[in-house]
């Protein structure tokens, strides 16, 4: 801890870092996105097991993009996702650091797109058990049984956008959902309209999240979305290879084809 | 019901390949259901899964897609592009319990009207013998207000 | 107001009775998610009854997510037929809400009904019926306390119910709790007055109205606003969670033929929320949108309602992406 | 508010006969937004244009739909029709309620319900046209012809014949390319020089013709009729505008050891030279990797010394020049497999194993050998000669499946003139098929077995060996029940496979043109577009795009130079507006495009652009997709693609296609 607070502190005193985006605790000890501009700030710096949250998603907020030198306390899912990000064209006006922890619990700083490239690649991480659990116990059911479970699981939807919200891939400023003209997404919260802005969700991610999971973690109805696209990504894995957030050149799915794809579910 | 139930069947088509197929099928008199109606779109790449939700929550029974043979799109690369789309959407769809075999993927040339008509009446019998699509119809129902919004639905048809 | 007692195993037996009678039962239900939502439910058995808080506030029940408010459809002579569905909102009673979300009850009510009723929310709330359940138990997120009121606050509820060992302390507040009490009267024992406090939780009081609010009068321009909304990204759950949050956008759904238009909830956190035809956007960004949310609870419905539109019930701490908290914010910007 | 026409047609009884045309234009003209509907007997003849016409006027219509035949039919009849009352021509759409309908289904009710159906969904769509306008991209009328091979002069010639601009670019010091290399032509035997070099000197002469020899096309930017391209001319050494090409330095040049590429490496030349006799231009370019100037740095300067006119210039320096042309023909050509590329066949080490091309050499002329057939070892004259077609071609050990298509020809004629120059020489042919398909072709292989007697034998070569002097060629005769021979030979001539150039990659890249795995250039469709690119503008010529001889090489560059002149034809290219648009709006949003460019991938004609959005200011703001409506051929893979739907395709836009769809299932099909 104390190293971080001390690098965090030497970045921004050097001006390494005009903004530092990392995580303090608040009153009940949970992990609070943070955001110290002065090393006097850094000393309450915490990163942990709990520090969950993709600070990645901030990088698209005017205020953050603004400092332009930024450094980034990171996860590795976070660190895909800025990836990621690089590979689709974002983030060219900023200057990154990235400060993270690594299995050997030892501090690492990242100072360039190509750095992170390496350490992401070598610390790349498997689909969370839970996840997988999940996945396999959806995929045994019936047709029936897993629309069953989904109309449950969305009924509970109230379309307050936080899963895009904390979704460092939905960087659109105008979301489809916020298209009227014409209006593909219905506004309203039923379920049937839940079906269609999470499906239309799940496939503008598959192939590019990242899964890492803050969209189902944080649902406040405990939905869990982040299964879909992790479903997807598999799929798509399986079917035409390629990881996401795994390298700057990108490579995504859905843009590109081989003559051979497989086609024996077309008529 | 079954026996008496005609499927509505919305066809989303490239101009190039399926639509004149079809085009060929009716200068050839070959007769085929008349369920199907034909939505026209410059390539298949052009054709948004979205639309295809929208269909179905409109009320449509079956949806075929159907295009150029690959090698054979007149902008050369849209099918493949589709294909992989298509892929996708489908075990989308397979994952969230959705009946994909309402939709039927097909390549179909200008040169094979016969194909089309076949393909046609084959999505017909299909989707007959699946009977209504009501799996959308019955989401909306607002668990609060218990006012019967398939009475209302029906009413409003 | 009078007060009575009945015994816990009879709590089972007046509820079917709710059933029984015919009336809508909306009651807290533990799903696989592992949340409590408010659910229309078919026996007491499906009650759940070990929580602190459900994940979304009753406010629901008179104010859905989605309200219809009319549907149309073009007749043969090319009119339109225009039907709402007032009169077929059924009785309902919601059973084992907790005192905040009550409170939030009466907040609505006066949002809602102070001039031009509004007609969907007066024919919910006239045939609902609220049986609140005062709070054994809190988290660190509780603080009715800090906003003048507390764990067993009767304020919003036709019934309040206060679990004293084997038996439950009835309060009944108004005509349609006796009503609900007469249904089945011969469970319930009368009472004089008794102390609730010993079965009450004890969350944590930060501050109290009449400490900030005068504070709060000048605490637009503070400083501490940006610090207290850099973490929050544009979404609703706060406001969704929120069992007095009442913002609502009119959408009109279906086809020129037939459709229908609808009432959502809105909120004000949401970057399009303010956004003009022009595409201009009176509030900018996260800071200014979460000023106005927290402003608009402690000062503005102050000023237009007489009340704090805030009840403590802590959802929006609790369903926060990045944890911001409502009242540590609302501290930092009183110093 | 919408006014729309519906114009119901019978066609004859086409439709009336299953359709109660009188029943959908009745209930048409019920359908929100239609202002008149009406039935006829034939929309698509005059009375019937006229009675649209009529009706937009009268009743001040803002679109129509047309129940009849396929849009794929009359679109363009009834566009004009509209456009002829003062609508703009897009609003007018087609129901087709005959291929579609009225020809596939029995009379019913349900076939009536249909037709109205596809009516009212065209009505829907109708209701979200817009007026869209022709796209026109001004042309420069200058073409740019990529390769002085006779397919690039064939093609300019016929390009600057028709009076426009052409650039001309070599990278060898003169045009002329492998046919100036070649001794006689088959099928007719004429000599290959003789045709070719009055076209080389044409286009030296021709008034619209700029050459640029001893140069190479950096990059190229733009698209059709605005190319924007750099050409790097090669420091020659001379200064050509003072060079009489008198030849004197070349012959006093000391350093004479430098393989002859003219003649396949079979002879010398010096390190300034002229590449062979008919060279255009007649001028000499120092070569500076084997100059002593160079190497030695400043030693010798002898044929600066000797040059009368003092055109020879050691300081020049390589220079680029930037052209405008409308277009670009590619006509890069083609290379051959060499002798050392058959490990079976000595590694190309023993000097009498010979590819085809230095066979040519020895037959020409012109050649080391004067034309006389001398082995290269030791200048004898060899009494056998052994020539192996499809060396390497046809052989997906050898990862070159394809046949190289000129071999079995020009093996007949090298075994041919073999035996006209050594009547008593033995010539064997080993061949897999003959394949001699092509005007009088069959004829000249018959000629080489039956009257030349060429010894004709069908298997393919494993070894060969050199003993005692002579190559041991072992084969096999499959026709003799697979009976393996074994022929003693002088020398031996490999019909190597044709390959694509070496660097024909990265000129594919420069001129953003696909090609396929064999780094032969994609032609934009196998059989409708066979000298077209993927990019528009850019056409291929000759052999770059796949083996060819001759005729066929001259047939294509010629069919290239069509292309580019009717390209040429119009003062601005005309196309239609059915291309796709990126939104934009006025500040602060400007648009809704996130310059994610996941669509470029997408786009088979690399129509999408980058465009940077600044303030003001001048300060960057973003950077926003953009279609160029010049190369967008209005797919629309890049809509679909679009998250946030910030790319539309106009005619097919997603306000139209949705109505259409919402239009459809409006009211049940019952």
């Amino acid at each position: 801890m104390k190293e971080l607070q001390n690098k965090a502190a030497e970045l921004l005193e050097n001006g390494t870092v005009n903004l530092l985006i990392g995580f303090c605790q608040d009153v009940s000890k949970r992990p609070v996105p943070y955001f110290i501009e002065t090393a006097a700030e850094a000393n309450i710096l915490v990163f942990n097991q709990d520090c969950k949250n993709n600070l990645s998603v901030y990088l698209h907020k005017k205020e953050v993009k603004d400092a332009v030198k930024i450094g980034l306390v990171a996860n590795v899912a976070t660190l895909r996702s800025v990836l990621q990000l690089l590979s689709e064209n974002q983030l060219g006006s900023l200057t990154l650091t990235y400060l993270t922890v690594n299995s050997g619990s030892e501090l690492v700083v990242l100072g360039s797109a190509e750095e992170l490239e390496a350490y992401v690649q070598a610390n790349f991480p498997t689909c969370r058990p839970e996840d997988q659990e999940m996945l396999d116990k959806l995929n045994v059911l019936s047709r029936e049984e897993r629309w069953a479970f989904w109309k449950d699981q969305l009924s509970e939807c109230v379309k307050c956008y936080a899963c895009r919200a904390v979704c460092p891939m939905c960087y659109c400023t105008v979301c489809t959902t916020e298209c009227n003209q014409p209006q593909w997404i219905k506004t309203s919260a039923e379920t049937s309209g839940n079906f269609e802005y999470h499906t239309m969700r799940a496939m503008h991610l598959a192939g590019r999240c990242i899964n890492c999971g803050e969209c189902g973690r944080i649902c406040p109805a405990g939905i869990p979305v982040h299964l879909l696209t992790a479903q997807m990504n598999q799929e798509i894995e399986k079917e035409f290879g390629g990881k996401t957030g795994f390298s700057l050149k990108g490579g995504y799915a859905l843009n590109s084809f081989k003559p051979g794809d497989k086609e024996n579910f077309i008529k | 019901m079954a026996e008496t139930f005609e499927p509505k069947i919305v066809a989303f088509v490239c101009n190039w390949c399926t639509y004149a197929g079809a085009d060929l099928a009716g200068t050839s008199r070959t007769k085929y259901a008349t369920n199907v109606r034909i939505i026209r779109f410059p390539c298949t790449g052009r054709i948004d899964f979205m639309l295809l939700i929208k269909a179905f929550q409109n009320g449509a029974d079956g949806i075929i897609v159907s295009g150029c043979h690959p090698n054979d799109c007149h902008y050369t690369s849209g099918n493949f592009h589709a294909r992989r789309r298509w892929m996708v959407f489908k075990s989308m769809l397979d994952f969230i319990g959705f009946p994909t075999e309402r939709i039927t993927f097909s390549w179909v040339s200008a040169a094979e009207g016969k194909k089309w008509a076949e393909l046609v009446n084959e999505t017909t019998d299909s989707v007959r013998a699946l009977g209504p699509f009501t799996e959308y119809k019955n989401l909306d129902f607002s668990q609060f207000n218990q006012i019967d919004h398939e009475g209302i639905a029906e009413q409003s048809r | 107001m009078e007060q009575k007692l009945i015994s816990s195993s009879d709590i089972a037996v007046f509820f079917d009775g709710l059933l029984k009678a015919g009336k809508v039962v909306v009651a807290p239900v533990l799903k696989q998610s592992g949340k409590v939502f408010f659910k229309p439910v078919q026996s007491f058995a499906e009650v759940a009854t070990d929580y602190i808080q459900t994940a979304f506030s009753a406010k629901e029940v008179v104010f859905p997510k989605v309200e219809e408010l009319f549907t149309y459809k073009h007749n043969e002579d090319g009119g339109l037929d225009i039907k709402d569905h007032l009169d077929r909102i059924p009785e309902t009673v919601v059973w084992g809400l907790r005192p905040c979300d009550a409170a939030g009850f009466d907040y609505l009510n006066k949002f809602f009904l102070q001039e031009n009723p509004d007609a969907y929310f007066k024919a919910r709330y006239d045939k609902t019926t609220l049986v609140t359940i005062s709070c054994h138990s809190c988290d660190e997120s509780c603080f009715c306390t800090s906003v003048d009121s507390h764990p067993g606050d009767t304020k919003g509820s036709d019934i309040l119910l206060t679990a004293m060992g084997d038996k439950f302390y009835v309060e009944v507040i108004t005509a349609k709790g006796s009503l609900l009490i007469a249904s089945n009267s011969t469970l319930f024992t009368s009472t004089d007055t008794l102390s609730k406090e010993a079965f009450l939780a004890k969350p944590v009081t930060h501050f109290s109205m009449d400490e900030i609010k005068d504070k709060i009068q000048n605490s637009y321009a503070s400083a501490e606003w940006k610090h207290a909304s850099m973490g929050c990204f544009s979404c609703g759950a706060c406001a969704f969670a929120c069992p007095t949050c009442t913002c609502f956008d009119i959408q009109d759904e279906g086809t020129q033929d037939h459709g229908k238009r609808v009432r959502c909830w809105d909120a004000c956190g949401l970057s399009q929320f303010t956004k003009h035809s022009s595409g201009h956007n009176p509030r900018t960004n996260q800071t200014e949108r979460r000023r106005q949310r927290l402003m608009h609870k402690f000062k503005y419905s102050v000023e237009n309602l007489g009340v704090v539109s805030c009840v403590g019930c802590g959802r929006c701490i609790r369903v926060c992406p990045s944890h911001l908290n409502i009242f540590e914010n609302i501290l930092s910007v009183t110093k | 508010m919408a006014r729309i026409g519906v114009f119901i047609c019978h066609c004859g009884e086409n439709i009336s006969a299953t359709v109660d045309v009188e029943k959908v234009a009745r209930l048409a003209g019920k359908l929100s937004g239609v202002a008149y509907s009406v039935d006829y007997k034939y929309m698509c003849s005059d009375p019937g244009q006229t009675l649209i016409v009529d009706a937009i006027k009268e009743h001040k219509l803002t679109g129509i739909v047309v129940g009849a035949c396929s849009p794929r039919m009359h679109e363009g009849t009834f566009r004009k029709a509209a456009e002829k009352a003062g609508i703009n021509p897009y609003f007018c759409e087609m129901a087709n309620i005959r291929e579609h309908c009225s020809w596939v289904h029995p009379k019913s009710d349900e076939t009536t319900q249909k037709a109205l159906d596809i009516v009212r969904t065209m009505v829907e769509k109708v209701k979200n046209d817009t007026a869209l306008y022709p796209i026109k991209v001004p042309i420069t009328k200058t073409a740019l012809v990529i390769g002085g091979g006779i397919a690039g002069i064939q093609a300019a010639l016929d390009i600057a014949n028709a009076g426009h601009q052409v650039i001309m670019v070599e990278k060898t010091p003169s045009i002329g390319g492998h046919m100036s290399q070649l001794s006689e032509t088959f099928p007719t035997l004429d000599c290959s020089q003789c045709i070719l070099t009055p076209r080389m000197v044409e286009v030296a002469q021709h008034p619209n013709i700029t050459l640029h020899t001893f140069a190479e096309v950096e990059n190229v930017t733009g698209f059709i009729g605005n190319f924007d391209v750099n050409i790097r001319l090669k420091a020659k050494s001379v200064d050509f505008s003072k060079c009489t090409g008198c030849g004197s330095c070349w012959q006093k040049c000391p350093s004479k050891k430098i393989p002859d590429e003219f003649n396949a490496g079979m002879s010398f030349r010096t390190a300034i030279y002229t590449p062979f006799p008919q060279a255009v231009p007649n001028k000499p370019v120092i070569d500076r990797a084997n100059c002593t100037w160079f190497t030695k740095c400043g030693k010798c300067g002898i044929c600066a010394k000797i040059c009368p006119t003092g055109a020879i210039d050691y300081t020049i320096q390589d220079e680029i020049i930037n052209v405008k042309v409308g277009a670009i023909v590619t006509a890069t050509g083609f290379d051959i497999k060499h002798s050392d590329f058959f490990p079976e066949y000595g590694y190309g080490k023993h000097p009498d194993i010979i590819d085809g091309l230095q066979f040519e050499r020895l037959a020409s002329a012109s050649g080391p050998t004067g034309g006389e057939i001398r082995r290269p070892s030791d200048g004898k004259v060899p009494e056998t000669v052994v020539f192996l077609a499809c060396a390497g071609s046809r052989d997906k050990a050898k990862g070159i499946e394809y046949c190289s298509k000129i071999c079995c020809m020009y093996t007949a004629k090298h075994a041919m003139l073999y035996k006209h120059k050594n009547h008593h020489g033995k010539a064997h042919v080993f061949y897999m098929d003959i394949r001699s398909a092509g005007k009088s072709y069959e004829e000249f292989v018959r000629r080489a077995i039956e009257e030349d007697d060429v010894n004709y034998i069908r298997g393919r070569v494993s070894k060969i060996y050199e003993k005692n002097g002579k190559l041991m060629v072992v084969g096999v005769d499959t026709l003799l029940n697979a009976k393996p021979v074994t022929i003693e030979a002088d020398m031996v001539v490999l019909a190597t496979a044709v390959v694509a150039n070496e660097d024909a990659e990265s000129v594919a890249q420069k001129l953003h043109i696909s090609y396929d795995k064999h780094k032969f250039f994609a032609e934009a469709h196998p059989k409708l577009k066979p000298v077209e690119t993927n990019t528009a503008g850019i056409t291929l010529a000759g052999a770059c795009q796949s083996a060819k001889d001759i005729p066929e090489t001259v047939a294509q560059a010629s069919a290239a130079a069509a292309k580019t002149i009717i390209l040429f034809s119009g003062s601005e290219l005309t196309r239609e507006p059915v291309v796709a648009t990126v939104n934009r709006s006025a500040a602060p949003v400007f648009t809704t495009c996130t310059g994610c460019f996941l669509c470029q991938e997408v786009c088979p004609y690399q129509a999408i652009e980058r465009e940077e959005i600044r303030d003001r200011a001048g300060n960057l703001l973003m950077n926003a997709a953009k279609v160029n409506a010049g190369l967008c051929q209005g797919c629309g893979t890049c809509v679909a693609m679009c998250r946030n739907k910030s790319i539309d395709l106009q005619g097919f836009s997603n306000q139209q296609m949705l109505s259409e769809v919402m239009g459809l299932l409006n009211k049940p099909f019952e």
